[in-house]
């Protein structure tokens, strides 16, 4: 027996994106450690980090690593760089924000990069191991991200209420893994592919599996009804880290779900999955958008809102295709550039973090501060699905995609409930340019860093919105990869 | 056999009943106690598996170094005399009865789903040796980047446990 | 030999009851501590399907688990430390600044 | 000429657009000039056609000019043509000459008005719309013309715009002509539908060769009559007209009197293809028609206005008109129609040269005497008064005796016929009643007014009086234009008009002839029985009110207090109509506002509401306890385990 | 000049971006930037005339490219004589309302012309539009300007209005996007041809459930916009709320998209459908005639007086075109162009006495025919216009409407035309409110006449009142060729029977 380890040939360079990261990280916890004065130079470093990670992606190889347990496939491409630019954004709103906040060190920016690792691990496993195990590193990242502000009560209370939840639904996911692993032998999801061809629908160990470890995902995803931290963390987390937050882990989460959901695609619809998902999706989209209604701290605002535009993303998910594989990936990537963008926006009020940024605190920013007011109510505009916005090509998409695979019904609900979210969105653009803003309005303060960061957002959007045909055929063939491999 | 039986449930028993105290019991230090006991008796079930690799790390690692950190803080924040207070009646009589019912179903499931399995008589060949190598073949990649957690994990309790900056006054929120 | 099921229940009800221990406690530590009960029951249901399957790569998943274990123990209780830093207290319940 | 007749209506419209652009700073003498020039010219211009058709076509088939296609979308829609026929001749010269001299009147009558281009610009723009409405080609056409009249009487009713009373009186003619209109409206709606153009001709042709069911014909004979009765002020949409007196007083002659109203008649007679072949609709004009005459005439008895006298006495004239058309005699309703127009408009600027003399005073109780005050008017009021009495020899004599013998003879519904007679000759009693009861009061006697209202009396300038005297003349003398045969047969002078008109009642097989013979014993009957009547009427008049003034009024008003505040308040029918419609519609219309909106409004912002509602419900789930989420998070795997094994 | 009509298109959104780089404290800069733009864009939108081939039925002046080929969605645009008269009057209001808003509008000004440039955009993009998505698009597009117009700078309850306003058409739109995407699937079901193009989905084969399903999805979305009764009470709130130019906007050209959006799309589209409930859409637009027409008689408030009006005149439009004939489509486009013209003056001269007393209530003014002689003449004629006087533009759309209700069915154009009647009842009223009457505020006395930025906004209104009125034929004539190949497509589609059951039949 020689301890020769399982290696396919490029594999080196295949992970070179988590390799990357993952020195930058410890890079930047060594220069924190031996040269706290550069802490100027640590956003940038990571933000070259990141640069030279999607640099990297240029190299991989597609195939399957690491004994079939790793997957570098077009559709992993495609969601790295949806990490890498949630990351990317994070950290240029962070960059001030911190700064402001007087928390700066290397460890934050170490823990997102890692964390960016931790969601490759989830996007490209396949096997259910490294998909926990990625998991778990994101989440200790969150955990520790969510909580970065030692001083600020509520920071400490959103990385509690996290890790408990965290822990929490972890329990499960590993509890529906040892089901599966007992069902069919394997943890691996081509096999688990393999057993579900052959399985019987009407198993309840497999259902109950599935519950539990869509439960598990669920909390990830923030899905009603395990979506409950959502409101609390992001409000507590800081505004940066929410911004992330809202929707990295969830394109990640969503990833690794795709993947299972595909593997079960055999028996999903005879052993009424499909509809457990369908359930989900309809429960997060009402509760979300009503719930948002009545919200007026703006972080919690969009943490509802979140909760429903996964809600509309699970849609797609209903019933695998490719097509709605594409969709969800491009709703993942327009709902970066929208959702982070709003985060980011808020991040630049000029408040403490454990003060809650209210509707009142954006009153009159459209005339005040016109490019970021501007570039709020574009993200509220595009996150509320109006044309010509990335939002709105992204919800066809999930639209259509629900029509052709004949979920009707959802599709209805999806749009019923559209209509109740114009309503808080349009609020936001309300307070941006039709209410005066109070005695000492709340400025906003933004470095060149925030500005681009916006202007990145921006763009996006409106190329996506108004462009959508590359995006689309290059979501469309990451799918077919995807769908392809059963 | 009877021996097997015995041990079986000897030790099921003390997982359980400890596990039992771990939540019932109001005082943490107890708690944290009776895991370490509910852990360890779950070190049994492991020989019993023919796993004594995983017996080991498991007394090891759980019962000894992460249930010691626990009562590390628990002394550290001396929180051995607090007394808990009652939890909401509402939530406490859902906790019981929705676990209850859980187990049951479960069990009711499993039990009815897996009758036929019996452990099957041919050995196990789990020990360290043949654990370690796949650890360094198949696994190498995931043992690569539990490294990455762990580091991630030592950072993270650094940054949270670390002494608090000077602190800016906090409006709003109310301070205990 | 015992059967599998005899196991798998037992991880079934010790599962439960780190589940009823998360509901019913108020001390963030002995709610964490659930969490373990619970997680072990999971490594106690994967392995007993390891044995039952001849399978070693339940025992490589336990193992994961433990690290996994270790890594979130370690930032659950900075976690904690932090939270009793700024309440003198671990009960979860007074964490709740945030709501609604 | 015939290939040019939109000049005839372009020339006062340019007149409107010049006053109406630079009038009001180019001064009165410039308003003035303008206005006389464009009415003028139409006059001579309407003349020289007249001259030029009669050369053309002596046999009276129309001349029509086409200018362009106006509007045609799927079969809908006419050309912009005008045509000129004996009829239209006819009105033709009416409108002009009279709306001439009633320019020049005006002259004299506005000159202190501060709106005097205003007036005039309006004036002119009546006028070209009253051209149009008698020279288009087709009823889409003259619709326009309709319209066009109808918003100018509403301008110049609400002239003095300044004044409430005025401008709602303009604005329920505008209404009231609207009701009508929907009539006409529809009528037009139906002739596409069924006959499939509005063309005067073709829509003739058409139903004169059977082409359209009886039921579609006598419907659109009585829409078009529900519009002629908006236009003509007949029973039930004749409220308008007596509230119409608010405009000045010259527009009430030319417009309230001569002119527009009686389009209504014009039309009937236009249509009398089509009523022929509908008789039942004949007869509904007829009784209607009779009831208008007796039934205003009731009123005119009662009125103190000097103005609402008129007015009630042209509703009922114009009744006597419709009544003739009913009775199938539309020559003696063009005859009346005429006739009216002179005798009427006399009248009217007599009034209003009695008023201009009191210094504004309308009320006839504050007047008397005014006969040496004022010589010319009072001759001219007489003299006018005397024809539309219907006695001997003048001209409301001859045209009234053929309505009346008409009506007597009809071969329509002969026993109707006689009903209709008897109700006209009440009516034609009353009409000289009413006339010399008003004469009486304003010329007679002793003046009742204000010592300086009597101090302010003077005659009218020259402007005014001659067009005055023009008309008396002319009303004196217009009725030798239809001599009845019985008087005219004798002494070789035929009835003009009926022969002038015969070609536009093509002789249809199967209907009624256009013209038909009446029986001279009849005839003989009708003028002994209505001179009879109209010298009773004089003579009661003239007792009562000659010497005894207004104590005649008061002694009616002691003995039956009852009719006479019932006439005077016009059978309480606008207040018939407010309380019946007016008041009912602004109830429903407020509670559509107010509840239905409402509800509509509350229905869905209740929708809004549950949605918020329940999203501020929702919201208590979120305690902020951390073991409540992990609870509802255990509960959602509780609850799909339960429910999807 | 192979691109006029995305010249015209695009013009105003180009220049407003342009404008957006200039400093906000250049007001007038802008100001007189904006109505450049807008002329120009008018001017350009004159030349497509002398190119647009009369008597063709087809879209003239097309410009077709591919936009999300996988989707089979083009940017597809043209003009045929549906909409081209749509896009003039859409371009000749450019202009106007920023000339009417010249001097009432105080704050961000900046930001107010580029929204009404992009409105513009908008608007003409959603008559041009080939490619039902395209179409979406721009009706949605036009959501966002008007919202920000009313709702900041807007009245004081501009809020609430702004966001009723929202809502309603959104929520209408909505669903009639689901009701796209469900028909384009259809069509690609059975042609395997993925398109969006409007001319392609006529050949739809729907199943009569379906097929109502998805009638209704339209139908509501257009019924908001237009508004029919009962989906109205959005636009008194808005219009009252809304500032001068936004109302103009908004009923003249806006609410257009919704009446054109039924011709265009539900008719051919649903063609059994349509004719199916075609009662129940005659009801509504005849109850929406009556209704609005006595609401808006007791209106204190003359906007809102001349909202409801809206009402009763959209009705007139949305029966013409149920009345599928020649005669009440081509009516009911005249008819939209006719409104168009005189709310549009309407709103603009109710503008004019709102910004120089700041009220609109009808008890506070009266007897103005003294102090402002030609402001009241102006009111006049616009309202005459809008009563449906013969020889002004609302006549002609009126009749034509009524005469091919009739057709339809006479009790339908009876009671039509009893709004007629009504129609003079609530406007008379109005003029004599105003302008008639004893002055009884003496701030009436001394009011000012209508400056030279409202007359130069109004004058092009009423030019072309008279000139329809006059001269309606050139109009008739472009709209025939193309109402007569839409009216055959429903009739041909309609002809044939319905397939009994369809794949896909019900709407799951």
């Amino acid at each position: 027996m020689t301890l020769t380890p399982l290696l396919e040939p490029n594999w080196l360079q295949s992970i070179l994106p988590e390799i990357i990261l993952s020195c930058a990280g410890m890079l930047l916890i060594l220069l924190d450690a031996f040269l706290p004065g550069a802490r100027r130079a640590f956003a940038p470093v990571a933000i070259m980090a990141i640069l030279i990670a999607g640099w990297s992606e240029s190299f991989v190889v597609a195939g399957m690593y690491f004994g079939r347990t790793y997957q570098i496939s077009p559709l992993t491409v495609l969601f790295d760089f949806i990490f890498l630019t949630a990351t990317l954004l994070a950290v240029m709103y962070s960059y001030e924000y911190l700064q402001r906040q007087n928390v700066d060190g290397g460890e934050f920016y170490a823990l997102i990069l890692w964390a960016a690792v931790g969601m490759m691990m989830m996007a490209k496993g396949m096997d259910l191991l490294i998909v926990v195990l990625g998991l778990e590193l994101l989440s200790i990242c969150i955990f520790v991200l969510v909580g970065f502000n030692g001083r600020v009560t509520i920071s400490n209370e959103a990385s509690l209420k996290y890790f408990l939840m965290g822990a929490f639904a972890t329990g499960f996911i590993l509890y529906g893994t040892a089901l599966f692993y007992g069902a069919s032998g394997s943890t691996q999801l081509e096999q688990l592919g393999n057993f579900f061809s052959r399985a019987q629908p009407s198993d309840p160990t497999l259902t109950i599996a599935f519950v539990l470890l869509i439960a598990g995902f669920g909390f990830k995803l923030a899905v009603v009804p395990f979506h409950s931290w959502a409101p609390d963390v992001y409000q507590g987390a800081p505004t940066p880290v929410a911004a992330w937050l809202s929707v990295a882990p969830k394109a990640a989460t969503l990833v690794a779900l795709i993947r299972i959901l595909n593997a079960m695609l055999p028996i999903s619809t005879a052993a009424r999955w499909t509809t457990i998902v369908a359930v989900l999706a309809v429960l997060s989209m009402v509760l979300g958008n009503f719930v948002a209604i009545a919200q007026r701290d703006l972080k919690r605002m969009l943490a509802y809102s979140g909760i429903a535009h996964v809600g509309y993303m699970m849609i797609a998910l209903i019933t695998l295709g490719p097509d709605s594989v594409a969709a969800v990936a491009v709703y993942a990537i327009t709902y970066v550039l929208m959702n982070v963008g709003a985060f980011g926006v808020v991040s630049l009020l000029d408040k403490n973090q454990n003060d809650s940024q209210t509707l009142d605190d954006i009153a009159g920013l459209g005339f005040r501060r016109p490019f970021h007011g501007l570039a709020l109510a574009i993200f509220m505009f595009s996150l509320s699905g109006l044309p010509p916005t990335a939002g709105f090509i992204s919800k066809l998409y999930i639209f259509r995609v629900a029509l052709s695979s004949g979920h009707t019904t959802v599709a209805i609900i999806a749009i019923l409930t559209s209509i109740v979210s114009v309503y808080y969105y349009l609020r936001v653009v309300y307070f941006l340019y039709m209410k005066d803003s109070e005695d000492v309005p709340v400025q906003t303060i933004a470095g060149p860093m925030a500005t681009g960061a916006l202007a990145i957002s921006i763009i996006g959007i409106f190329a996506i919105g108004i462009f959508p045909t590359p995006l689309f055929q290059v979501a469309l063939r990451a799918a077919n990869g995807l769908i392809g491999n059963h | 056999m009877i021996l097997e039986y015995t041990v079986f449930f000897v030790f099921a028993a003390i997982a359980v009943i400890f596990g039992i105290v771990v939540i019932a019991h109001r005082n943490p230090v107890v708690s944290a106690l009776s895991l370490v006991a509910s852990l360890f008796s779950l070190a049994v079930m492991y020989i019993l598996l023919e796993a004594p690799f995983i017996a080991a790390l498991q007394v090891i690692v759980y019962a000894g170094a992460i249930m010691v950190l626990f009562l590390f803080v628990i002394m550290l924040l001396n929180l051995q005399k607090t007394i808990e207070p009652r939890t909401h009646p509402i939530q406490q009589f859902l906790g019981w009865t929705g676990s209850a019912a859980f187990a049951i179903t479960i069990t009711y499931y499993l039990a009815k789903g897996a009758v036929i399995l019996i452990l099957p008589s041919t050995p196990f060949e789990a020990s360290a040796r043949t654990i370690g190598i796949s650890l360094f073949q198949a696994y190498l990649f995931p043992f690569e980047m539990v490294s990455i957690l762990l580091l991630a994990a030592i950072v993270g309790a650094l940054v949270l446990s670390q002494k608090l900056r000077p602190q800016v006054p906090l409006e709003g929120a109310e301070q205990r | 030999m015992i059967p599998t099921s005899w196991f798998l229940v037992l991880g079934a009800i010790l599962f439960s009851i780190g589940v009823c221990g998360v509901l019913v406690r108020r001390n963030g530590i002995v709610m964490f501590m659930s969490i373990e009960l619970m997680v072990n029951a999971v490594n106690l249901t994967f392995i007993a399907y390891a044995r039952q399957l001849h399978s070693l790569h339940g025992l490589i998943f336990v193992f994961f688990i433990m690290a996994i274990a270790a890594a979130e123990a370690a930032v659950g209780l900075a976690i904690f430390i932090a939270l009793f830093r700024h309440r003198d207290t671990i009960d979860v319940d007074e964490a709740n600044l945030m709501h609604w | 000429m015939l290939n040019s007749l939109g000049l005839i209506p372009l020339v006062p419209f340019i007149g409107f657009l010049l006053n109406g652009t630079i009038g009001q700073k180019a001064g009165k003498k410039f308003a003035s000039v303008v206005a006389l020039l464009a009415s003028f010219t139409a006059a001579l211009l309407a003349t020289v056609a007249a001259v030029a058709y009669h050369g053309a076509h002596p046999a009276g088939e129309p001349a029509v000019n086409v200018v362009y296609t106006w509007f045609m979308a799927g079969g809908v829609g006419t050309d912009i043509a005008f045509q000129i026929d004996p009829l239209s001749v006819i009105m033709v010269l009416v409108v002009t000459w009279v709306g001439f001299l009633i320019h020049l009147y005006s002259v004299g009558y506005m000159a202190h008005e501060e709106g005097y281009a205003r007036y005039f610009a309006y004036l002119n723009l009546f006028l070209a719309a009253m051209l149009i409405l008698v020279l288009g080609s087709s009823y889409l056409f003259i619709f326009v013309g309709w319209e066009g009249v109808g918003l100018c009487s509403y301008l110049l009713i609400g002239y003095y715009y300044d004044k409430d009373f005025a401008a709602n009186a303009g604005r329920k003619a505008f209404v009231v002509n609207r009701i009508g209109d929907f009539g006409f409206l529809i009528a037009m709606f139906l002739m596409f539908t069924h006959i499939g153009s509005v063309d005067f001709r073709q829509v003739a042709e058409t139903v004169a060769g059977g082409g359209v069911s009886h039921g579609i014909v006598a419907a659109i004979c009585l829409l078009l009559f529900l519009g002629a009765c908006g236009k003509s002020a007949q029973i039930p949409l004749y409220v308008w007209l007596p509230d119409a007196m608010a405009g000045p007083t010259p527009v009430s002659a030319l417009i309230h009197a001569a002119t527009m109203v009686t389009a209504g008649v014009y039309l009937v007679v236009r249509s009398n293809v089509l009523f022929r072949s509908a008789p039942e609709a004949m007869l509904v004009v007829a009784v209607i028609g009779a009831a208008t005459a007796l039934f205003s005439a009731t009123i005119a008895v009662a009125q103190n206005d000097i103005k609402k006298v008129l007015a009630y006495s042209t509703v009922s004239q114009l009744g006597f008109m419709f009544m003739a058309a009913g009775v199938g005699a539309f020559v003696a309703a063009i005859f009346h129609l005429v006739t009216h127009a002179f005798f009427k408009a006399c009248l009217f600027l007599g009034s209003g040269s009695v008023i201009h003399a009191m210094g504004g005073e309308q009320d006839i109780r504050q007047m008397g005497g005014l006969k040496t005050k004022i010589p010319i008017t009072y001759w001219t009021f007489a003299v006018a008064t005397y024809a539309i009495a219907g006695l001997p020899l003048a001209s409301g004599f001859f045209s009234k005796d053929e309505l009346l013998a008409s009506a007597m003879a009809t071969p329509y519904f002969p026993a109707m016929g006689k009903v209709i007679w008897a109700v006209g000759t009440v009516a034609a009693l009353l009409t000289a009643f009413y006339m010399y009861r008003l004469l009486y009061l304003v010329f007679f006697g002793k003046f009742r007014g204000t010592h300086e209202q009597e101090h302010h009396l003077h005659e009218s300038p020259a402007t005014m009086t001659v067009p005055l005297v023009i008309l008396a003349a002319l009303s004196a003398v217009g009725g030798l234009l239809g001599v009845p045969l019985i008087l005219g047969g004798a002494v070789g002078v035929p009835h003009l008009l009926e022969h002038w008109l015969e070609a536009i009642f093509p002789d249809v097989a199967g209907i009624h002839p256009g013209v038909f013979e009446i029986p001279a014993g009849n005839e003989v009957m009708v003028m002994v029985g209505s001179t009879l009547m109209a010298l009773i009427g004089w003579w009661v008049a003239r007792t009562l009110y000659r010497n005894r003034g207004l104590e005649s009024d008061e002694r009616f008003g002691s003995r039956a207090p009852g009719l006479m505040t019932t006439l005077a308040n016009k059978y309480y029918i606008d207040e018939y109509y407010d309380l019946l419609l007016v008041k009912p519609l602004t109830k429903l219309s407020v509670f559509f506002w107010r509840i239905v909106d409402a509800i509509i409004d509350g229905l869905l912002s209740l929708m809004g509401y549950v949605v918020a509602a329940a999203g501020d419900l929702m919201r208590f789930i979120q305690t902020g306890n951390v073991r409540n989420y992990a609870l509802m998070l255990f509960g959602g795997v509780l609850v799909f385990i339960w429910v999807f094994v | 000049m192979d691109h006029l009509l995305s010249i015209v298109l695009w013009l105003p959104l180009a220049g407003a971006i342009v404008l957006a780089f200039l400093p906000r404290s250049a007001e007038t800069a802008i100001k007189s930037g904006g109505l450049i733009l807008a002329v120009v864009t008018f001017i350009a939108s004159l030349m497509i005339l002398p190119q647009f081939r009369v008597g063709v039925a087809a879209f003239q002046l097309v410009e077709h490219c591919q936009w999300i080929p996988s989707w089979g969605i083009s940017y597809f645009i043209g003009v045929d004589g549906i909409s081209l008269w749509l896009v003039l009057l859409t371009t000749l209001l450019g202009p106007v309302v920023l000339l009417s808003s010249w001097n009432s509008i105080h704050k961000y000004v900046k930001e107010y012309v580029l929204a009404m440039l992009l409105l513009e955009s908008a608007m003409v993009g959603s008559f041009m539009a080939m490619d039902l998505l395209l179409f979406y698009v721009f009706f949605e597009l036009m959501l966002i300007p008007m919202y920000l117009i009313i709702g900041v700078w807007g009245g004081p309850n501009r809020i609430y209005a702004a966001i009723k306003f929202f809502i309603f058409t959104v929520s209408g739109s909505l669903l009639m996007l689901l009701a796209i995407l469900y028909l384009v699937y259809l069509y690609y079901v059975q042609t395997g041809v993925l398109t969006f193009t409007i001319s392609d989905l006529y050949n739809v084969h729907l199943a009569m459930n379906v097929e109502v399903w998805l009638f209704f999805a339209f139908a509501l979305a257009f019924a908001i916009k237009v508004p029919l009764f009962p989906l109205h009470t959005w636009l008194p709130d808005a219009h009252v709320e809304a500032p001068t130019g936004g109302s103009i906007a908004l009923a003249a050209v806006m609410l257009k998209v919704g009446t054109y959006g039924f011709l265009r799309f539900v008719l051919p589209l649903f063609p059994h459908a349509s004719m199916h409930w075609s009662w129940l859409f005659a009801a509504l637009s005849l109850i929406g005639i009556i209704y609005g027409a006595l609401v808006a008689w007791v209106q204190p408030d003359m906007k809102k007086l001349v909202a409801y009006s809206s009402v009763s005149h959209l009705g007139f439009c949305i029966l013409g075109i149920f009345a599928m004939n020649a005669a009440g489509v081509q009516g009911s486009l005249m008819q939209m162009i006719n409104h168009g013209l005189s709310t549009g003056a309407l709103f603009l001269l109710v503008g004019v006495i709102y910004d120089r007393r700041h009220t609109r209530l009808l008890s506070d003014f009266g007897g103005l025919s003294r102090s402002v002689p030609i402001y009241s003449t102006l009111l006049v004629i616009a309202v005459l216009s809008s009563v449906g006087l013969p020889g002004l533009n609302g006549f002609i759309g009126e009749f034509l409407v009524l005469v091919g209700a009739f057709r339809w069915n006479p009790l339908y154009g009876v009671i039509a035309a009893i709004g007629v009647i009504l129609a003079a009842i609530y406007l008379l009223w109005l003029v004599q409110k105003v302008i008639f009457g004893p002055i009884t505020h003496e701030e009436n006395r001394t009011m000012k006449d209508i400056a030279w930025n409202e007359l130069l906004a109004v004058i092009p209104l009423i030019i072309m009142m008279v000139w329809i009125g006059v001269r309606p034929e050139p109009f008739l004539q472009r709209m025939e060729p193309s109402v007569q190949q839409l009216l055959s497509t429903v009739t041909d589609r309609a002809g044939a029977p319905p397939p009994v059951s369809d794949s896909r039949g019900g709407v799951r």
